[in-house]
C-alpha cells in the first residue's frame, strides 16, 4: 500500500474515531473548568447514544435524512437533563463527586438497558436505517492529494467536532462567561466576592457537559455502532476524561489528544496492513495505542494542572 | 421460588405439576437473545420448539435467562436447573467451565451445550461445522468478486472463528484459486468501529467481498458497506453476513449490500436435541455434530442483484453436494485451508 | 450625620459560636478607621458581614444614613463597598487585567474587550499610584503586587469604602511603607478605609479611630490622638502585653551552623544564593533581615534538606549536611518552623494530635517496630497543647478547624519540644495578634537561653530588631552585611537591605 | 442526635430510598414491585445456594474495594483496578496451571502472590509514572487497563496454550475451591477466599491506621509538601500506595482464577468487577470496615437481581438502578444529614 493510500484510509477513520471522544471531552471540559470532577462522562454518551438510537428508529420516516442531526439534538438534551442529576448531588448535596459520577455511570447502563427491554422487549435496538453517511466535504474534496486524504469519503460530524472545538475555546478563553467559567473552578470564594454566582456557574458547566457528551454519544451509536446494546459505550467515555487531561483541560488540546487517541487507535488496525508492521503480532499493534498515550504523556507532556479547585464542594464562609 | 427442598424432590422424581410437560431453558452469554448471532438463533428454536409443544414462555414451559457477565452463568445455569426445567442449554463455549460444573452437581439434570465439548453424561455437546457453511460463503465470495480481491474479518481469535475463517479460504479456491484474500481480526465482538475501520480499509483496498465472523464488530462491517453504497450506489461491493441471515441490516435505499449469510442454524439443533430429550432420547455424554447434511449450518438467500446469481447458485449446489455426500471435507484450520486445492 | 458606614448591634452566630456579639462600628467619611482585635475575635467576621458575604441574625447596617440589606457581595459593590480580603482572592492562572474585571467584564461584541480593560485599569492605577503590569499571571508577581491588584479591584467596581483585612501581614518593610503612602492617596480622593491590623505602630500612624473588639464583643471606639500602643493592647486582650521583648545578655559560644560559599539555583536554574556565609552560635539568635525574594527561602529550604544545594558545604556542629535527606537532618538535631504554616507546616486534614509527631512518628515512643502508639502520641499531643497553650477543641480536632494563631503554636511547640540544636524560624509570628507574638518571642528566647542556636527569618524589622542577637542582611543572595541590633536603626537597616553597603563596619565581613 | 449514629442512618435511608425509588420506577413501568423485591429477596436468601453464591460474589468485591479505597485514602485514584485484576487473574491461573506436582501449602500461596504481585506490578508502572514525572495516574491507570486486556489474551492464546479461548483448569494443589462450603451451600461456588478478603480488610485496616508507614502514606495523600517537609520520602509512598493498591486488585483476581472459574479464558471486555469496585469503595466511605459493608450489599443486590427475570419478569437492570441510586443518595449525605438534623430538632421541641 502506497503512503497516500495508507492516508487515505488512516485519516478519515482517525476523524471518526475521535468525533465522540472531542465532543465528550470538550463537554469535561466545561464541567472540570467549573471545578466539578465528572468522571460520568460515561454514563453521559451511554444515555445520548440510547436517545439518538430511540429517537432515529422512531422518526426516521418524519425526518429523513436529516433525522441524525435532530436525534442529536434529543441527545444533547438528555445528556444534559441526566448531568442535571449529577449537577444536583455534587453542587448542592456537596456530595464527593467523583462517588456521583460513578453512580451516574452505573444509572445510565441501568436505566438504558431497562428501558430499551421495556420498550423494545429485548436487550438491544434494531440498526437505525438513517444513520451519519459518507460523504464527499464539497469543493474541498477537489484539491489535489489533500482533498482524497482529509475530504473524500468522510463524514460530516468530524468537521462538526473540530470546528466547534474552536468555538469552544473561543467560548472559554475570550468571552465573560468563559472567564467567569474558570474563575469558579480556580477559586470559587474568590469569584464569589466578585459577585458571581458560583453555584449557577457550575451548574451551567455540569449541564453543558452533559450536552456535549450526549452528542458525543449520539455521534457514536449513529456513525459507528448503528444501534444501542450494552456494548455499544464501553470505555469511550473514560478515554475522553484521558482526552480532556491529556489535552490539560484545553479544550484544542483536548481535541488534539482525541485526535491521537484515534489516530493511535486507526493505526492499530490499518497496521497489519503496513508492510512495515506486518510481522508484528496483533497485540502489539492492539496495545499502541494505549502504550504511546503513557509514552506522550511521560515524554513530552508532562504534568497537567487541573483547575484548582476541582473537586471541591464550594460552601460559602469556609476556606 | 418455593422451599430448598421441595424443589429439589422434584428435579430428581420428575414429577409435580409438571409432570406432563417438557420444559427447556437456556443461559445466553452478554450478547442476549437478539445478538443477531447464535444466542438469538438458539431463543429462535427454543420458541420454535416451544410452539410445537404447546408450551408458553415461562416457568412451566420455555424461558431464557441472559448473563451480564462470565461470573453469572453458573448461577443461571444452576438455577435454572434448580427450578426444575428438563433440560437447560448453554449457549456458547464460555460456557463450558460452568456448564462442566454444574453439571457434576446435578446429576439428575440435563444440559447441553453449544460450541463446546463437555464430556459428562448429563451433557449433550452441540457442535457445528462452521467450516462448511463459510466454505459455502467463499464459493459465493469467489464467484461474486469482480476484483479478486476478498476479505475476512474475524472478532477474536478462537476455533470457532478459525473454523469460519478455513472454510471461507477454502470456499474461494475452490472456485476462484486466483483471488487473494486478506483476514483482519478485530480482537472483539463487541466493538463496531474497529469493524468499521477494517472494513474501510479492506474496500479502499479494492476489496469488493468481505465476511466477517465477529459478532456485534461486524455491524461496522455493515455500516460501512451501506455508507460507500449510499455514497456510490453503483459501486459494487459486498458483505456476508454470518450465524443468521443478516440481509435486513443491508438494506440502502433501493439496493442490499448483503451477498448472503453464512447460517449456523442453533435453532435447528435446538429443536433437534429437545425433541430428542423429550422423546427420551437425550443424548448425554455424546458430542452432536451438526453440519451442512444435519441442516445444522447453511448458507442464506443469494442477493437477488447478484448479477450471475443463477451461476453461483448452481455452483453453490454443486458444492453442497460434494460435501454432504462426503466428497469433500472441508478444512477445519487456516493451515489446511491454505493447502486446499478444488480436486 | 457625616458616617458613610455604620454597623450597628450586630450579631453573627457560627453553629456552637457567637463570632460577633453586638457590634458597632461607624466610619467617618474621609477617614482610616482601624478594627483592632486577637486572633478569632470576630474582625473578619464582622467585616465579611458587610461584604455581604455573611448575613447578620440582628443588628442593622447603614450606609450614608440609608439602612441597607447587604445579602451578596454584588450589593456590597453596587453600594460602593470593596473589600480587600485577609487570604487573597485572586486566581492564579489568570492575568491583573482578568483578576480585575471578573464580573465586570468591559464587552466588545460577544467577546472580553481585554484593550479596553487594560486601559482602565492603567488610568485607575496610574490615578491612585498603584503601579502594576496588567498583562502579569498573579502566580508570576509578588505578593505586594497582588495586594495592589485586589485594591484595583475594589476601586474599578468604584468602590467608595474600602475595607483592608490585615493587608500589612503578608507585607515586606518598603511593601507596608508602600501601602500606607497609598491608603493616604485614597483618602485624599474622598475615599473611607477600614484597616484591620494588627500592628499597632501602624494604626498609630495612619489611622484616626480604633474600634476594638474581644472575643466577639465590641469594647468601644477611641480616637487615635487619645491613646497610645500600650493602652490598645490592653484594650484587645484585657491585660497589660509587653512589647519590648525582654531578654538577658546573649552568652553565645561555639558555632552551631556555619555556611560556607553556598551557592542555591532555583526550579527555573537561577542562582538565588550565591557564595553565602554565614554562622549560628550556640546561645544567640540571629536574625536574617531582607526584602522578599533575595534567596531566603531557598537558603532555609537548603539547610534544611528541601533544596539541593549547588556548591558549598553547610556544617551542624562540624558535621556537613549539605544535600542530606531532610530526615536526617532533623535526626542531627535541626528544628524547622516553615514559612507557609499551611503547605509545609501541617496536614491539615489530620487532627491536631497526629500533627504533633509529623517527624517524630516514626521513634520511639510513638511507635514500635512499625505500629503505632496513639497513646503517646496524644500523650504528647496533650501535653504540647498544654504547655504551648494551643486553643483547640480537643487534639481529636482536624488541624484545619484551628485558628492560624493556634496551628502557628502547634507547630511551634512540636519543632520547640524535640529540643533541636538549631531551630530555624521563619515568619513565625506572620498575622498573629500581640498576644500570640509576644508568647512566641519568649519561647524562642528561652530555646536561646538554654543554649541553643536559633535562626529567624522575618520581614518585620520589629521583630527582627527585638528579638535578635545579631542581625545578618541578605541582599540577592548573600550576606551584605551583619550589625548588632543595638547599635543599628530601621533605617539603616532599611539602606542595607535595598543593596547599599554598609561601609564602617567593613562590608561584606564574616558572619 | 450524635454523629455516629448520623452516620449508620445514612446508608440505611440510602438504602430504602433507593428501594422506594425503585417501586416507582416498577410501578410506572407497569411491574409489581412486590413480586420484583419478592424475586430480589428470594434470589438472595431463597435458598442457602444462593447466599453462598452472594458470598462468593463478594469476595472480589471486597478486594476491588479495598484496591481502590486504599489508593483513595492515599490522594490517589485508581481507576485501574480492572486491569490489575485481570492480570492478577492470569498470573495465579499461569501458576496454577503450569506447576502441578507442589504441594499444596506451597502451590496455593505461591498461586495467591503471584496473583498480587501481577496486580502490584500493573500498579507500580502509573505510581512510579505519578512519582517520577507526576503523570496523572487517572489516565495512566485507564491505559493499564486496556493493555491488561489484550496482553493477557494473547498470552492465554500463544503462549499458555496453543491457539485455545481459555486454559486448562488449574490443579487441585492450586485451588481455592472448597468442598466443604460447596457441601454446605448446596453447590454454590463459594470458596476459601472469603478468608483472604477478610484477611485483606484487616491488613488495610492495621496498615493505614496502625502503623507508621500507614501514617506517612496518609500524610502524602493529604499533603505532599508537608510531608516532604517532615522527611518522608514523597514518591516513595506514591509508588508504595499504587502497588499495594493494585496488590489487593491482583488478589481479587485470584478470587475469580483460583476459586470461582478455575482457569481464565481470553475476554473480549472487561469483567466489570473493578468498576464497580470503585462503587464500592465509596459507598464504604473508604474504609476498610466499609467496604465489607457496602460489598455485601453490592454483591447481594447483584446476585439476587439475577432471580428477577425469571421470577417476576422484570429486566435485572432494575438492580443496577437501584445501586446507582443508593449510591448518589449516599453520597448526598449532607442533605440527609441536614434533613436528620432538621427532624431530631423539631422531634424535641
Ligand atoms: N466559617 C466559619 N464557620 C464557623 N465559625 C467561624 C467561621 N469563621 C469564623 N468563625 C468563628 O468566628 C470567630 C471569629 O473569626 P474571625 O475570622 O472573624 O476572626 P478574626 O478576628 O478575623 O481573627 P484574625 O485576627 O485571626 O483574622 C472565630 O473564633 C471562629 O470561631
Ligand atoms: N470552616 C470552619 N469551621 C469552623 N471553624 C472555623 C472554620 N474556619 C475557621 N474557623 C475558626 O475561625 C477561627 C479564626 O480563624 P482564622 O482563620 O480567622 O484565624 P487566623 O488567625 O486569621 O488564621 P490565618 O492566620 O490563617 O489567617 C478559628 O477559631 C477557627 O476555629
Ligand atoms: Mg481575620
Ligand atoms: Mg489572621
Amino acid at each position: 500500500m502506497g503512503f497516500i493510500d495508507i492516508l487515505t484510509i488512516l485519516i478519515p477513520s482517525t476523524l471518526l474515531w475521535a468525533t465522540p471522544l472531542i465532543f465528550t471531552a470538550l463537554g469535561g471540559a466545561f464541567s472540570e473548568r467549573s471545578g466539578v470532577v465528572n468522571i460520568g462522562l460515561e454514563g453521559l454518551m451511554v444515555i445520548g447514544a440510547f436517545s439518538s438510537i430511540v429517537f432515529n428508529l422512531a422518526f426516521a420516516d418524519t425526518f429523513g435524512a436529516a433525522t441524525p442531526w435532530v436525534a442529536l439534538l434529543v441527545a444533547m438534551v438528555m445528556g444534559g437533563l441526566l448531568a442535571i442529576l449529577h449537577a444536583v448531588a455534587s453542587i448542592t448535596f456537596r456530595a464527593d463527586q467523583v462517588v456521583s459520577g460513578v453512580a451516574i455511570n452505573l444509572l445510565a447502563v441501568g436505566l438504558t438497558l431497562f428501558l430499551v427491554k421495556r420498550i423494545y422487549g429485548k436487550g438491544q435496538t434494531d440498526i437505525i436505517s438513517e444513520g451519519f453517511g459518507k460523504v464527499d466535504v464539497p469543493l474541498l474534496h477537489r484539491i489535489p492529494v489533500i482533498g482524497d486524504i482529509f475530504f473524500s469519503n468522510t463524514y460530516w460530524p468530524p468537521f462538526v467536532a473540530i470546528l466547534v472545538s474552536f468555538i469552544v475555546w473561543f467560548i472559554m478563553f475570550k468571552t465573560p462567561f468563559g472567564l467567569r467559567l474558570r474563575s469558579v473552578g480556580e477559586h470559587p470564594m474568590a469569584a464569589d466576592t466578585m459577585g458571581i454566582n458560583v453555584t449557577k456557574m457550575r451548574y451551567i458547566g455540569v449541564i453543558i457537559s452533559g450536552a456535549f457528551a450526549g452528542v458525543g454519544g449520539g455521534v457514536y451509536a449513529q456513525a459507528i455502532s448503528s444501534d444501542f446494546s450494552h456494548a455499544t459505550i464501553s470505555g469511550q467515555g473514560f478515554m475522553a476524561l484521558a482526552a480532556l487531561i491529556f489535552g490539560k483541560w484545553h479544550p484544542l488540546g483536548a481535541m488534539g489528544a482525541a485526535l491521537f487517541f484515534g489516530f493511535a487507535q486507526s493505526l492499530s488496525i490499518i497496521g497489519s496492513s503496513i508492510p512495515l508492521f506486518e510481522n508484528i503480532p496483533s497485540v502489539f499493534l492492539l496495545i499502541a495505542p494505549y502504550v504511546l498515550t503513557i509514552l506522550a504523556l511521560t515524554g513530552f507532556i508532562g504534568r497537567a494542572d487541573a483547575p484548582k479547585a476541582l473537586g471541591t464542594p464550594y460552601i460559602k464562609g469556609n476556606r | 421460588a418455593c422451599g430448598t427442598s421441595e424443589d429439589k424432590e422434584g428435579a430428581s422424581s420428575g414429577d409435580g405439576k409438571k409432570e406432563d410437560q417438557f420444559t427447556v431453558a437456556m443461559v445466553t452469554d452478554v450478547g442476549g437473545v437478539d445478538d443477531k448471532s447464535f444466542n438469538q438463533s438458539a431463543w429462535e428454536g427454543l420458541k420454535a420448539f416451544g410452539k410445537e409443544n404447546d408450551l408458553e414462555k415461562g416457568k412451566d414451559g420455555f424461558d431464557y435467562l441472559q448473563s451480564q457477565s462470565d461470573a453469572d452463568y453458573a448461577t443461571n445455569l444452576n438455577k435454572l436447573a434448580r427450578q426444575d426445567f428438563d433440560l437447560v442449554y448453554g449457549i456458547g463455549f464460555l460456557m463450558e467451565g460452568a456448564i462442566t460444573e454444574i453439571a457434576q452437581q446435578q446429576k439428575d439434570s440435563h444440559f447441553a451445550i453449544v460450541d463446546a465439548v463437555v464430556d459428562q453424561p448429563n451433557v449433550a455437546s452441540i457442535m457445528f461445522k462452521e467450516q462448511e457453511a463459510s466454505f459455502l460463503a467463499g464459493v459465493t465470495a469467489g464467484l461474486a468478486t469482480k476484483t479478486n480481491k476478498i476479505g475476512f474479518i474475524g472478532g477474536m481469535e478462537i476455533p470457532v472463528i478459525e473454523r469460519f475463517h478455513a472454510g471461507f479460504i477454502a470456499g474461494v479456491k475452490a472456485v476462484n484459486p486466483d483471488a487473494e484474500i486478506v483476514a483482519d481480526y478485530a480482537g472483539a465482538f463487541d466493538k463496531a468501529e474497529l469493524g468499521q475501520t477494517i472494513a474501510s480499509k479492506m474496500y479502499t483496498q479494492d476489496v469488493d467481498v468481505i465476511f466477517h465472523a465477529a459478532g456485534g464488530t461486524g455491524n461496522g462491517l455493515f455500516k460501512e458497506a451501506r455508507d460507500l453504497k449510499e455514497k456510490d450506489p453503483s459501486r459494487e461491493l459486498w458483505a456476508i453476513g454470518v450465524d443468521s441471515d443478516q440481509s435486513a441490516e443491508g438494506k440502502v435505499g433501493d439496493h442490499n449490500i448483503i451477498l448472503t449469510s453464512a447460517l449456523k442454524r442453533v435453532d435447528n439443533a435446538v429443536v433437534d436435541l429437545s425433541t430428542k430429550a423429550k422423546e427420551g432420547n437425550f443424548p448425554g455424554g455424546e458430542q452432536i455434530l451438526y453440519g451442512l447434511k444435519e441442516d445444522g449450518v447453511g448458507l442464506a438467500e443469494l442477493n437477488d442483484e447478484l448479477s450471475n446469481k443463477d451461476e453461483v447458485m448452481k455452483k453453490v449446489d454443486e458444492w453442497k453436494e460434494k460435501i454432504t455426500s462426503g466428497d469433500v471435507k472441508v478444512p477445519e484450520s487456516i493451515k489446511d485451508a491454505e493447502a486446499f486445492s478444488a480436486n | 450625620m457625616d458616617y458613610v458606614i455604620e454597623m450597628l448591634n450586630i450579631r453573627k452566630e457560627f453553629p456552637g459560636i457567637v463570632a460577633n456579639d453586638n457590634i458597632t462600628l461607624q466610619l467617618k467619611k474621609g477617614e482610616i478607621h482601624a478594627l483592632l482585635g486577637e486572633n478569632g475575635a470576630g474582625k473578619s467576621t464582622l467585616m465579611n458581614v458587610l461584604f455581604g458575604l455573611y448575613q447578620p441574625e440582628q443588628g442593622e447596617i447603614r450606609v450614608k444614613g440609608q439602612k441597607v440589606n447587604i445579602t451578596n457581595p454584588n450589593i456590597a459593590n453596587d453600594l460602593g463597598i470593596g473589600m480587600v480580603h485577609q487570604h487573597f482572592m485572586l486566581v492564579d492562572t489568570f492575568t491583573v487585567t482578568e483578576n480585575i474585571i471578573l464580573g465586570r467584564e468591559p464587552k466588545s461584541g460577544a467577546t472580553v474587550d481585554i484593550k479596553k480593560a487594560e486601559k482602565d485599569i492603567r488610568d485607575i492605577s496610574e490615578r491612585y499610584g498603584l503601579k502594576v503590569d496588567p498583562n502579569a499571571k498573579i502566580s508570576e508577581i509578588s505578593v505586594g503586587m497582588q495586594q495592589r491588584v485586589e485594591i484595583l479591584k475594589t476601586l474599578y467596581r468604584g468602590a467608595e469604602i474600602l475595607i483592608f483585612d490585615e493587608p500589612t501581614a503578608v507585607l515586606t518593610p518598603q511593601e507596608i511603607k508602600e501601602l500606607i503612602q497609598i491608603m493616604k492617596t485614597l483618602i485624599k480622593e474622598g475615599k473611607s478605609i477600614i484597616l484591620i491590623t494588627h500592628k499597632l505602630k501602624e494604626i498609630m500612624e495612619v489611622c484616626d479611630n480604633v474600634t476594638v473588639i474581644r472575643k466577639g464583643k465590641g469594647i468601644g471606639t477611641v480616637k487615635v490622638t487619645e491613646t497610645d500602643p500600650n493602652h490598645l493592647a490592653s484594650l484587645m486582650v484585657g491585660r497589660e502585653v509587653t512589647f519590648k521583648t525582654e531578654k538577658k545578655e546573649a552568652t553565645p559560644s561555639d558555632n552551631v551552623l556555619e555556611v560556607r560559599d553556598l551557592n542555591v539555583k532555583d526550579q527555573r536554574n537561577v542562582p538565588v544564593v550565591k557564595d553565602l556565609n554565614l554562622e549560628v552560635k550556640a546561645g544567640e539568635i540571629l536574625g536574617i533581615a531582607g526584602v522578599d525574594g533575595n534567596g531566603q527561602s531557598e537558603l532555609i529550604e537548603a539547610i534544611t534538606g528541601l533544596h539541593k544545594v549547588d556548591s558549598g558545604s553547610i556544617k551542624l556542629n562540624g558535621k556537613e549536611i549539605a544535600n542530606m535527606k531532610p530526615r536526617k537532618i532533623y535526626e542531627s538535631g535541626v528544628g524547622h518552623i516553615p514559612q507557609d504554616r499551611h503547605k509545609h507546616g501541617l496536614v491539615l486534614d489530620f487532627p491536631i494530635g497526629e500533627n504533633m509527631v509529623l517527624q517524630t512518628y516514626y521513634q520511639k515512643p510513638y511507635s514500635n517496630k512499625g505500629v503505632l502508639s496513639y497513646k503517646n502520641i496524644y500523650n504528647q499531643a496533650r501535653k504540647l497543647i498544654a504547655e504551648f497553650d494551643v486553643r483547640t477543641p480537643s487534639e481529636f480536632t482536624l488541624a484545619r478547624a484551628l485558628s492560624g494563631g493556634n496551628q502557628q503554636k502547634a507547630i511551634i511547640g512540636r519543632e520547640v519540644d524535640r529540643d533541636p540544636d538549631l531551630l530555624i524560624a521563619a515568619q513565625p509570628t506572620r498575622g498573629l495578634d500581640v498576644g500570640a507574638i509576644e508568647f512566641i518571642h519568649k519561647r524562642l528566647i528561652e530555646q536561646r537561653d538554654n543554649g541553643k542556636a536559633v535562626l529567624l527569618l522575618s520581614f518585620e524589622l520589629d521583630e527582627i530588631m527585638n528579638v535578635s542577637d545579631r542581625i545578618a542582611v541578605i541582599y540577592e543572595g548573600a550576606i551584605v552585611a551583619v550589625v548588632n541590633p543595638k547599635e543599628t536603626t530601621e533605617q539603616e537597616l532599611g539602606l542595607l537591605m535595598a543593596g547599599s553597603r554598609r561601609k564602617e563596619t567593613g562590608g561584606e565581613s564574616h558572619v | 442526635m450524635s454523629n455516629r449514629l448520623t452516620n449508620i442512618l445514612i446508608p440505611v435511608i440510602s438504602v430504602l430510598l433507593g428501594i422506594i425509588v425503585g417501586t416507582i420506577i416498577m410501578l410506572v413501568s407497569g411491574y409489581d414491585p412486590i413480586a420484583g423485591y419478592a424475586a430480589l429477596w428470594n434470589g438472595i436468601f431463597g435458598e442457602i445456594y444462593y447466599v453462598g453464591e452472594t458470598i462468593r460474589q463478594v469476595t472480589p468485591y471486597i478486594l476491588a474495594g479495598l484496591a481502590v479505597a486504599f489508593a483513595f485514602r492515599t490522594g490517589l485514584f485508581n481507576i485501574g483496578v480492572e486491569g490489575q485484576l485481570i492480570v492478577g487473574w492470569l498470573a495465579a491461573v499461569w501458576v496454577g496451571v503450569a506447576f502441578d506436582d507442589l504441594p499444596k501449602l506451597i502451590h496455593l500461596p505461591l498461586a495467591i502472590i503471584a496473583a498480587a504481585l501481577a496486580g502490584a506490578l500493573w500498579g507500580f508502572i502509573p505510581g512510579l509514572l505519578k512519582a517520577k514525572f507526576r503523570v496523572h495516574e487517572v489516565i495512566v491507570t485507564i491505559m493499564m487497563n486496556y493493555i491488561a486486556l489484550h496482553v493477557t489474551n494473547a498470552i492465554i492464546r500463544d503462549v499458555i496454550t496453543d491457539r485455545k479461548d481459555r486454559t486448562d483448569m488449574i490443579a487441585d494443589t492450586a485451588s481455592l475451591k472448597s468442598p466443604f462450603f460447596e457441601s454446605l451451600t448446596d453447590y454454590s461456588r463459594l470458596h476459601w477466599g472469603i478468608f483472604i478478603a477478610l484477611a485483606c480488610v484487616f491488613i488495610m485496616w492495621f496498615l493505614l491506621e496502625k502503623t507508621t508507614r500507614g501514617y506517612e502514606l496518609r500524610s502524602v495523600g493529604f499533603n505532599q509538601h508537608a510531608s516532604q517537609y517532615a522527611g518522608m520520602n514523597v514518591n516513595g509512598n506514591i509508588i508504595l500506595s499504587m502497588v499495594i493498591s493494585g496488590a489487593f486488585a491482583g488478589l481479587a483476581g485470584a478470587m475469580e482464577g483460583l476459586g470461582t472459574f478455575g482457569y481464565a479464558s481470553i475476554k473480549g471486555g472487561f469483567t466489570g468487577v473493578g468498576f464497580d469496585g470503585i462503587a464500592v469503595a465509596l459507598l464504604g466511605g473508604n474504609a476498610a470496615i466499609g467496604v465489607v459493608f457496602a460489598a455485601l450489599l453490592f454483591g447481594g443486590l447483584k446476585v439476587g437481581a439475577l432471580n428477577m427475570p425469571l421470577d417476576a419478569g422484570i429486566p435485572n437492570e432494575l438492580v443496577d438502578i437501584i445501586i446507582a441510586l443508593i449510591i448518589f443518595f449516599v453520597a448526598s449525605g449532607y442533605m440527609i444529614r441536614y434533613l436528620i438534623q432538621r427532624f431530631s430538632k423539631k422531634g424535641v421541641k
